[in-house]
């Protein structure tokens, strides 16, 4: 499903990933955990086609990302759903046109989208303020939409990194647990997270980032 | 359909949440145009005006007082057999003495003393408007000088060139004045699509990290500059034809002008139509330039 | 001392990476105050103009040829004693002829044939330019008529009327063009900054966070309105200067205007310093009127 | 220190706050807990006078918010030290640059500035990163940066708003005890959280909020 074979990446001054190989298959759940600036962020955006490698390769559902061509990154991008550490909402828009947005842009059909936007919003219990605009929730409430937001499409691949940061003790169980239900349907999983909690819940396969290199890569598909 | 609606919708919010952007951009643009279009309205009216002037290209052949009949009328079919000449008429001495009264009231005095006309006949003769008029004109007036019964041939040797020079000035200036001021307006739209551009850049990178393609981001931005140029172009259309018309009463209550005035005109409809659509294909180059641009910058 | 610096680096770090908008900025600049100035240099000119022409307003008395000395005399000394006329020549029938002869040497034939010379004497008078100089002409005008061995008079009533009034005009019409395109310079200015601020927004929200005052935040942008509309202000001089020297090297060129040539000129030196000034602060208020009405609305 | 009588807040459609009555004394710390939506970041706007109540009236440092003049707030604020859940920093800025403001705004001398500015970002573990743009920064980086500058004039009152959500529980652990320290020098502390880590380390007055209602209010200065 998504290869490294050693990508590295620099940026002006610091290293953040260096000679990363890696293999995620088809189904699996992958914790990624490290100290701030460790590069997980880094490793997320690569898969996700947002950053490119300074070497290496990155194959993602066997295609070569550094090879594509710009215009096929949209395409690409559709089948992944990324929950962001800062969110990324759109400002002007309510809570219910910002989930919808994915399906728009794959060309869903009206009555379709209604239902599958209710859907992810009651998962992650934001259902009752999807008429609000999201620039003034609260940061919790901005990274439930994120997550809503990503797993809207029922993507092949999702990537989440740090989702539940804002969130309380009993929201970040539920949010773990919706992820585990969405693994459990078949989707990669790819989790950035500081919290011993989800690592804890989720008890699955762990990389351990430290200073751009691969640590540790404990547990397999469980 | 859903998407369709979504691009039309985020075009119309993107006027109307960036309103300063948007008045700017209508009004820089709308300026722009306007400073154009007065160079093709000014074009426009000399193009006419020094056409009628160039249709009235005249020689006068002022006749000896002792003419023969035969002379004249020798005369008359010279004139006749001239392919440049459009039409000649003739002028009495009588007829001399009542142009003169009615054109010159008030100099009329100096020919009062005078028992006899002293004004001669005269046939005058239009020339037929070509470009190589003002040469015509000349060989003309060397030719018939030599016939008998000719006493002074007259006719406006600089001032015929002076309105062809003048003319093709004008049209080199409004070309390449044109030429310049479309390329600001495109920059100006371009530069205003760029700003509203960098307002909203952070949503631009939030549909591409969705999975937008550059079509479906783009799109709003077209739409939103070809609407820009379009009310800058109906707006400056506005503005010359307000300017036109305090210009046009100016000119007509000082009638300083008198004959020129009633051929002043403003831009034909088919004109003013192409100059908003000439500001919608501005606004929406502006636009694609600005947003293509940008985007190739960014993954 | 660090404070300051800080300010002043804001503010060019302003106007450096907002580039597109500091560009537009000075180029709407430019035109509007360009626009204003095209006004203000055709009201400068036609004011030296008419001015020039006022002063040459003159009155033609024609002289019977059968005046005696005596009534010459007479009518000589009630003009001397006339207040509101400046200067008056006399002009013998040879000069008269003279004068036509170099005036119209084409029409010169007119007068071939007649033996005697059928132009009157005349004496040329001046008026001394004021206000009401042309009611003064007429009131000399019929004053003169009945004096004894006065033929005709001849003056230009209309054509006084006309200059005066086209004068007039022109005040009240560079009067309200300037008032219309200053507001709209400011309009335009300040829509300009609040773009800028809009732009930076965020950076605002967090100054205040950090407890800066509103003269901090609003200093680099009262200056960025400054350089602005100076930098404006000067290219719009350097745009009206531009298109003075096309505009006087084509009359030339075409010497239609032949007299009034030599009068057009370009805004003397103070006047080009104080459309720079008006740029200056036009651009500060603008600046002025955005930072502080956008910061009203804030907390 | 900080007083508040009855404040209420609303906002469109929702009650972030309502008849809240509340005194932190002088050298307190004082935790905010409850979950996401709570009213957490709200109490603390109206301490900072960023947000204004709709009822009610709120002292801090023995003026009333409520009243002060518009041109008084930013003197007020100078007092104070903020961390904001979005850290809000100036993105074409350095990070020296970022955490020197506070001090330029103060019209603090260049000598002082530069020592005191060194002394936050070590104190925060960014001092090798001074000369990085902040904008390119990893969100934990980010939020290290912000409370080096919300700390770096000794500030009378320290807000913190989630201040190691992106952090890893070193970092959490190192942050926690700098705001320990710096409660320990007399400033008045008001630190809203989820972690428990944080919690637990430090152990002192614990406000717990829900749906903007105070639910318990355990402990004074230890
Ligand atoms: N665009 C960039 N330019 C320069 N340096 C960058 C850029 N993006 C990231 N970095 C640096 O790369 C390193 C790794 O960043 P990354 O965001 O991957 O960390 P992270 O593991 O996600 O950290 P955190 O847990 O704090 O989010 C950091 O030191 C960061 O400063
Ligand atoms: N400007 C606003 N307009 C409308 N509603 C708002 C506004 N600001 C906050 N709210 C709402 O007020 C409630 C409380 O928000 P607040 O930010 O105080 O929560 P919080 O306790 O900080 O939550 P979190 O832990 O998620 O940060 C939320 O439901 C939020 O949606
Ligand atoms: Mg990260
Ligand atoms: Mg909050």
């Amino acid at each position: 499903m998504i290869q490294l074979f050693h990508v590295t990446k620099h940026y002006e001054g610091c290293i953040a990933l260096s000679d990363l190989t890696l293999r995620v298959e088809k189904g699996e759940c992958v914790l990624i955990t490290g100290p701030s600036g460790a590069g997980k962020t880094t490793l997320l955006k690569l898969i996700f086609g947002a950053e490119f490698p300074d070497d290496g390769q990155i194959l993602v559902q066997n295609r070569n990302i550094a090879r594509l061509r710009s215009t096929d990154i949209p395409f690409l991008r559709r089948t992944m759903g990324f929950v962001l550490q800062d969110f990324k909402l759109l400002p002007h828009k309510t809570v219910y046109e910002n989930v919808e947005l994915p399906l728009i842009i794959r060309g869903l059909s009206s009555f379709d989208a209604k239902r599958k936007v209710s859907e992810s919003l009651r998962a992650v219990g934001m259902d009752h303020k999807r008429a609000t605009n999201t620039s003034v929730l609260s940061a919790g409430e901005q990274q439930r939409v994120c997550i809503a937001r990503a797993v809207v499409n029922s993507p092949i691949i999702l990537l989440a990194d740090e989702p539940t940061g804002n969130l309380d003790p009993e929201l970040t169980y539920e949010i773990t647990e919706l992820f585990k239900a969405i693994n459990a349907r078949g989707t990669t999983v790819m989790l950035a997270t500081h919290n011993r909690q989800v690592v804890e819940q989720i008890n699955g396969r762990m990389i351990k980032l430290d200073c751009g290199r691969l640590l540790t890569d404990q547990g397999t598909i469980s | 359909m859903k998407r369709l609606m979504y691009l039309l919708r985020e075009a119309m919010r993107g006027l109307r949440i960036n309103r300063a952007n948007t008045i700017i951009g209508i009004i820089t643009t709308a300026f722009t145009i306007a400073s154009f279009g007065v160079f093709l309205l000014l074009y426009h009216n000399v193009r006419t005006i020094t056409g009628s002037l160039q249709d009235q290209i005249q020689v006068i052949i002022y006749l000896d007082d002792a003419i023969t009949n035969q002379d004249k009328s020798a005369l008359e079919l010279a004139l006749k057999k001239e392919t440049h000449i459009e039409s000649h008429t003739f002028l009495s001495k009588e007829e001399a003495l009542q142009d003169f009264h009615q054109q010159f009231p008030e100099e009329a005095y100096l020919l009062e003393g005078i028992g006899d006309n002293p004004l001669p006949a005269s046939f005058i003769v239009t020339i037929a408007p070509a470009p190589q008029a003002s040469s015509h004109v000349s060989t003309l007036a060397t030719q018939v000088k030599t016939l008998s019964g000719v006493e002074h041939v007259r006719y406006s040797q600089d001032w015929v060139e002076r309105v062809t020079l003048f003319s093709s000035y004008l049209e080199i200036g409004a070309l390449s004045v044109g030429i310049i001021l479309s390329l600001a307006s495109v920059t100006i739209i371009s530069n205003t699509v760029r700003l509203a551009f960098l307002a909203r850049r952070e949503e631009i990178e939030i549909l591409r990290l969705i999975g937008a393609t550059g079509t479906f981001i783009a799109i709003p931005y077209l739409i939103e500059g070809a609407v820009l140029g379009a009310l800058g172009g109906g707006l400056s259309l506005g503005l010359l034809r307000g300017g036109f018309e305090i210009v046009r009463d100016n000119i007509r209550d000082l009638s300083w002008v008198g004959g020129v005035q009633a051929s002043i005109n403003f831009f034909p409809i088919q004109m003013s139509v192409m100059l908003v659509m000439a500001g919608l294909i501005l606004g929406c180059a502006g636009s694609a330039l600005s947003v293509y641009g940008w985007m190739k910058i960014r993954t």
